[in-house]
């Protein structure tokens, strides 16, 4: 019941997919069809958990009187704001839409927050670059003159360095970053991604053929 | 041994090749090919004397504008396998309705007779002949559809419309290909696209069933390509006629005809990726039960690995602290998964060496596996004593606050050695910035792309993608990873690089020989 | 929305942006109340555009649970079913099965219940990775490996330029770029070969293909650096243009 | 000199803090305005948009939020103008459900007519809302662009429109009314009755989703804009003509914005974004000079 069903779920639907791609003929393409929109449904319900999850863990801190119980209960209460005029005073399906209150509370409080959080590692990228990025062998070395072909080919100062080194137009830093990043960065990048393909690929198998369990969490 | 083992590779670098090329899909099936020049003919619409006007593609070396050195032929005929005769030669570089078709318009043509045409050119000495077009019959009409004969204001219709069933699907479909009219030039304001219409029988009542715009879809063979999904039945027959409409005209194409959709068993494009995943899929369940036999799997020795040993005996020298930092992501992730194989072999050191480690973790399911691990590696030492739980300890889920939470710890215990083992995000950063100031020797290992360049500026070692997964494999001796390690090995990148190397000397003679033998082997590989 | 709105708007928006910048400083309450709120509020909106774009829609709608609350006329499979209609929609009843089995985890008694929704979703994952993966970056990766070593037709592209147009990026399109692609690819490959000792020949490939990796993670390094700058500048816009207007 | 480079090493990490800040803030007040060069693999996506014949369906998939705003937004609003101009109709969707929103965001940004409302036959269109004004053309909702809006199930998603756009997104984002009443949807069933694709990524779901299902299964070609972060990882696609065409960050939009001749936010931050290139390179090489002037190359005690 416990493990048994949805190893067998799995492997029943993970099959379907597979075999979909070779076989177009009935009913494969229903059934697959049929999967993806439970998956959709499944995956919606499953967004729903963490925020409800969430929710009951704030509201545990609350009751334990957790350090930053405050906190916690800000979380609460910004969901609820948000959740409330989402739903009662956004023109219901039309929520989203430009004007609505929702809309206001994406732009000016969803955004900034988000965008600047993100906006935090320019910051960190500038220390670190000058506290922790060190050429300490030959391998980092490379990768550091890599670094800076591409930050500076990438800008118009790049061109103007190499103009003060007489690099005829044309055959300055900023050609050797294209060059870069359409020749050796594709050659690593496809190594790692066909690495990654074969990962994936066996990954799948195994939890197809139930040889891999750990997605079910411990008994 | 060696000798089965060089055998076997040597077979695999011949045979590969050839299964693929075997089973590779050589043509789009129902579709035909056209020609050279692709000719097609007909009564020229709106031309009060009557006249037949040709339609035709350009071949290579004939640009709107370049050098005229050679010519079109155009020959006609009364029969198709009868007698042709040159009635016009028509210069290269010439300007045509469109970019890549010319057109000629027969006026000695006697009205009401039916006849055939075909073109000849020599571009490099050879002569190249044309599809034969016809038969057509010309006919003087009446001066309403704009009796005016300049040609790029009369509407010619698409032509050599074709129908079959669309392959490799589930039925209910019919694709649909036609030769674009010569109007049909891009960004043109006054073309207005082509509307398709369908009948059952081959007498009922045509209806519409959908546009589409101009253009070509696929431009090596100058062919429109429709998909009609539109209420189609399986093993119904239907006809086709395209429609084009250019500023107030239309112009309809041949009658297509009759055509059934059908549903297929097999997806003949996609043989290839069924015969070499088969090969992957094989060869990762045989290691897999080879591990599970207990046969000893061959894994070479990886550099960041050694250097945990060093790493934690330098710890111990200093008597400083080890950090171990198991990345913010959950259980559900591969890379804590086998982070915290590697986390058992650090705790297995630190048990011996009797230095002091510890585990700050951003989720609690985390921390409940971490302490675990932590404690059997304790236990197989027989250093059970040393083992306490708040070796591993919750901070907080949050991806900043998390970092900041380690910040502090590592400024204030300045521990000797630092582990990043998992799934990292853009927190990387702060983490082995801080460790480094602090000169402590870090250890990473992550598959996240974007910050593995970080770890590998920041750290003294780095386990880089992959070898993170080889790594824990190694030390779990975990039959299903060391398994699939293998089967990865060889089912897949020696079999990536046999059929590289072959085919790549394959084509570089054919560079050199026969260019356009190129794109006919390397399009085994394509996906459909 | 009004004119106050607008600018109590662009005054919260500026306030959050100082307060999370703040975090530079030290990790401090302020920081921790905008972190607070942005999990609030983010929490909330997923859990408001779930509901009206997925759930209601795809769920409520084709079952008809939307007509029998009166919210809409047309029928769903349920009404459909009662009048003994068959109709594809009502598959959607095992989805809707399978999601509450989702919410029960946070019930602990029934947790374990939830194996099963995620059965599905790894199960339809795993299947489509298989496939896609290995098509998209196996075969067609394989398909733009397999190339001549020296493009030809590049070569004679270049005798058409002026002297002007060679440029660095054509000359090594055309002499060195297979080349590079080639090598790299495979030596890269090579590097990831766990099954053998990196001795000899392909040791030496091996080192080869490191570097070609370092060269990789030197360009997403210096992207990432790029990235994370832009975002920090476009915020910067906000507080000098948007909010001051001092520029 | 050794002192020197001691307490060189030694600066807070505040200090560094506020210098980025001062390298960032200084040139927004110069306003420069500085050329760039456009790159091949933008030149490709613009001359791919350009080549559709006009009345040709694009969709548009956002799969950003405002983390990335500021690298793809001016993508989202280049990429619309161009289409408008080149009377180009086109679906909005989203695999993440801040796309959608973003796309609105981004039209109402281009829309230079923001009040009023017409009354064609019968119904009443709102400007900004249902008529959307960029130059000399007016497009409508619904019959020159839509908002599918979003869905959940990643990748799963593209593999349903594959085979029915209306299974996929039953009802629009705008109005909440079924797909099929919109008329720029008649004829347009499967993901394959697109003529092309315009996917704004920043991660997970994203290009590599795009690539993977909507051009190597059902072969609709695919042009990326994505964030300097991810770029890197798709450029094999690009190399293998998988992906037609890629826009990687802000310096990818405001190539863009060149070609278009829209100038906007993009190419104005590119002065900005050349300074903080030139400082971290700096900030590289002074604290390596410092670190190996104050340890000396040798007995550096790390491993290696």
């Amino acid at each position: 019941m416990k493990r048994e069903i949805p190893l067998m779920l799995t492997a029943i639907i993970g099959l379907t997919f597979f075999v979909q791609f070779f076989v177009p003929h009935r009913p494969m393409g229903f059934l697959t069809d049929m999967f993806s929109d439970w998956f959709s449904i499944i995956a919606a319900a499953a967004i729903w958990l963490g925020a409800l999850n969430l929710l009951r863990v704030s509201l545990e801190k609350i009751y334990k009187k957790d350090r930053d119980w405050f906190f916690a209960a800000v979380t609460i209460a910004s969901f609820l704001l948000i959740v409330i005029i989402g739903f009662f005073f956004s023109s219901g399906r039309s929520f989203q839409e430009p004007g609505t209150k929702f809309d206001w509370l994406y732009i000016n409080i969803y955004t900034p927050l988000m965008a600047t959080m993100f906006a935090l590692l320019a910051f960190f990228v500038a220390s670190a670059s000058y506290r922790a990025f060190r050429a300490r062998n030959a391998q980092a070395t490379v990768l550091l003159l890599a670094a800076f072909v591409v930050m500076l080919g990438r800008t118009p100062f790049g061109d103007w360095l190499s103009s003060l080194v007489f690099l005829p137009k044309g055959w300055g830093i900023s050609n050797l970053s294209n060059i870069v990043m359409n020749y050796f960065n594709v050659a690593g990048q496809r190594a790692i991604m066909i690495g990654i393909a074969l990962g994936t690929v066996s990954t799948s198998l195994r939890i197809i053929l139930g040889i891999e369990r750990t997605y079910l969490g411990g008994d | 041994m060696r000798m089965k083992k060089a055998l076997s590779y040597i077979s695999l670098v011949a045979i590969l090749p050839l299964l693929t090329w075997l089973v590779h899909e050589r043509e789009r099936p129902g579709s035909t090919i056209a020609g050279p020049y692709d000719l097609s003919s007909i009564n020229t619409p709106g031309d009060v004397q009557g006249s037949i006007t040709i339609n035709w593609f350009r071949i290579p070396g004939d640009q709107p504008t370049g050098a005229t050195a050679t010519a079109y032929r155009l020959l006609r005929s009364t029969s198709k396998d009868g007698q042709f005769t040159e009635i016009a030669s028509i210069d290269f570089g010439q300007p045509g309705p469109s970019q890549q078709s010319r057109q000629f318009r027969d006026t000695t043509a006697v009205l009401a007779n039916a006849y055939f045409y075909k073109v000849i050119s020599e571009p490099e000495g050879t002569p190249l002949e044309s599809n034969i077009a016809g038969p057509v019959t010309s006919v003087a009409q009446s001066s309403e559809a704009g009796a005016t004969a300049m040609l790029d204001e009369i509407l010619f219709p698409p032509t050599q419309l074709r129908a079959f069933d669309t392959p490799n699907d589930d039925g209910r479909s019919i694709t649909l290909e036609w030769k674009i009219s010569p109007n049909d030039v891009p960004k043109s304001g006054q073309f207005n696209g082509y509307e398709i219409y369908r009948r059952t029988t081959s007498d009922g009542p045509f209806e519409m069933v959908g546009d589409a715009t101009g253009g070509e879809t696929d431009l090596e063979r100058h062919v429109k390509i429709f998909g009609d999904g539109h209420g189609v039945k399986n093993g119904v027959a239907y006809y086709y006629y395209v429609e084009a409409k250019f500023n107030g005209q239309r112009a309809k194409s041949n009658v297509a005809g009759p055509v059934k959709a059908r549903e297929q068993w097999f997806h003949t494009g996609r043989a290839v990726s069924l015969v070499l995943l088969g090969i992957l899929i094989a060869s990762i369940l045989y290691f897999i039960n080879q591990a599970k036999a207990g046969k000893k799997l061959f894994i070479r020795k990886i550099a960041g690995l050694e250097a945990v040993d060093e790493a934690v005996g330098r710890a111990t020298e200093m008597g400083k602290k080890v950090f171990y930092i198991p990345g913010t992501q959950d259980m559900d992730n591969v890379q804590t998964i086998a982070g915290l194989t590697i986390l058992a072999r650090v705790a297995r050191l630190t048990a011996e060496y009797e230095t002091k480690l510890e585990v700050p973790v951003a989720k609690s399911l985390v921390m409940i596996t971490a302490r675990e691990v932590v404690k059997e590696a304790y236990l197989n030492v027989g250093r059970s004593d040393f083992y306490s739980d708040d070796m591993v300890y919750y901070l907080t889920d949050d991806q900043f606050g998390y970092a900041a939470g380690i910040d502090g710890l590592v400024v204030r215990q300045k521990p000797a050695t630092i582990f990043y083992q998992g799934a990292f995000y853009a927190e990387s950063l702060i983490l082995a910035e801080t460790g480094n100031s602090i000169g402590a020797i870090q250890i990473a290992g992550t598959a996240m792309p974007a910050q593995l360049p970080f770890f590998v500026a920041a750290c003294d070692y780095t386990l880089i993608g992959e070898e993170l997964f080889a790594a824990s494999a190694y030390l779990s001796r975990e039959p299903k990873l060391l398994g699939s390690l293998k089967g990865q090995d060889i089912g897949g990148k020696l079999v990536f690089l046999s059929l590289a190397i072959v085919i790549i000397i394959i084509v570089t003679v054919a560079a050199f020989s026969s260019p356009d033998m190129i794109s006919q082997v390397t399009k085994m590989f394509e996906v459909h | 929305m009004t004119g106050f709105w607008n600018i109590f708007g662009i005054w919260a928006a500026a306030l959050l942006t100082i307060g999370i910048v703040s975090f530079l400083y030290r990790d401090n309450p302020v920081y921790k109340f905008c972190e607070a709120l942005f999990v609030g509020i983010s929490a909330g909106y997923w859990f408001v555009s779930l509901y009206y774009q997925n759930l209601l829609p795809k769920l409520f709608d084709n079952l008809g649970f939307t007509k029998m609350l009166g919210f809409s006329q047309d029928d769903g499979a349920l009404q459909l079913a009662f009048r003994g209609q068959y109709d594809v929609r009502i598959w959607y009843i095992l989805a809707g099965v399978l999601a509450i089995m989702m919410l029960l985890r946070l019930v602990p008694k029934v947790g374990w219940i939830s194996r099963w929704p995620l059965a599905v979703v790894v199960g339809s994952t795993a299947g489509l990775y298989m496939i896609t993966y290995f098509q998209s970056n196996f075969l067609s990766q394989l398909q733009n490996t397999v190339i001549p070593l020296v493009d030809m037709g590049r070569i004679k592209g270049l005798e058409g330029l002026a002297s002007g147009e060679l440029t660095a990026d054509r000359f090594f399109a055309a002499y060195l770029g297979n080349l590079v692609l080639i090598v790299g690819t495979l030596t890269g490959l090579v590097y990831f070969y766990f099954s053998k000792e990196h001795k000899g020949a392909l040791g030496s490939a091996a080192k080869i293909g490191i570097y070609f990796l370092m060269i990789t993670f030197g360009a997403s390094f210096g992207y990432t650096v790029m990235s994370r700058m832009s975002l920090l500048i476009a915020r910067l816009y906000f507080l000098f243009g948007d909010w001051l207007g001092i520029i | 000199m050794q002192r020197l480079f001691q307490i060189l090493l030694a600066i807070d990490r505040r200090i560094i803090f506020l210098v980025i800040f001062l390298a960032l803030s200084v040139p927004i007040f110069l306003h420069l305005k500085i050329d760039i060069d456009v790159t091949r693999e933008v030149q490709i996506f613009y001359d791919a948009i350009e080549a559709l014949p006009t009345g040709s369906r694009v969709l548009v998939s956002c799969d950003y939020d405002p983390g990335s705003e500021p690298e793809l937004q001016p993508m989202a609003e280049t990429g619309f103008r161009q289409m408008i101009k080149d009377h180009i109709k086109f679906a909005i969707m989203g695999l993440w459900p801040q796309g959608p929103m973003q796309a609105n965001k981004a039209l109402a940004k281009i829309n230079e007519v923001r009040e009023g409302f017409i009354v064609e036959n019968g119904d009443t269109l709102a400007f900004g809302r249902d008529l959307i004004v960029v130059g000399p053309d007016t497009i409508r909702y619904g019959r020159d662009f839509i908002n599918l809006g979003f869905q959940a199930g990643n990748e799963l998603v593209i593999q349903r429109m594959g085979s029915s756009v209306a299974a996929a997104f039953p009802n629009d984002a705008r109005y909440g009314r079924p797909i099929e009443t919109y008329p720029i949807m008649n004829g347009l069933n499967k993901l394959s009755d697109f003529d092309f694709i315009y996917n704004l990524s920043a991660g997970y779901p994203g290009t590599v989703e795009w690539v993977q299902f909507a051009v190597d299964r059902f072969h609709v070609p695919c042009g990326a804009g994505n964030t300097a972060v991810q770029a890197p990882q798709v450029y094999p696609y690009l190399d293998t003509g998988q992906l037609t065409g890629l826009m990687g960050g802000m310096k990818g939009g405001a190539e863009y914005e060149k070609l278009t001749g829209f100038k906007a936010k993009a190419t104005m931050a590119m002065v900005s974004q050349t300074a903080a290139h030139i400082f971290v390179v700096l900030f590289i090489v002074i604290g390596n000079l410092a670190y190996f002037m104050t340890r000396g190359k040798g007995q550096r005690k790390g491993l290696s």
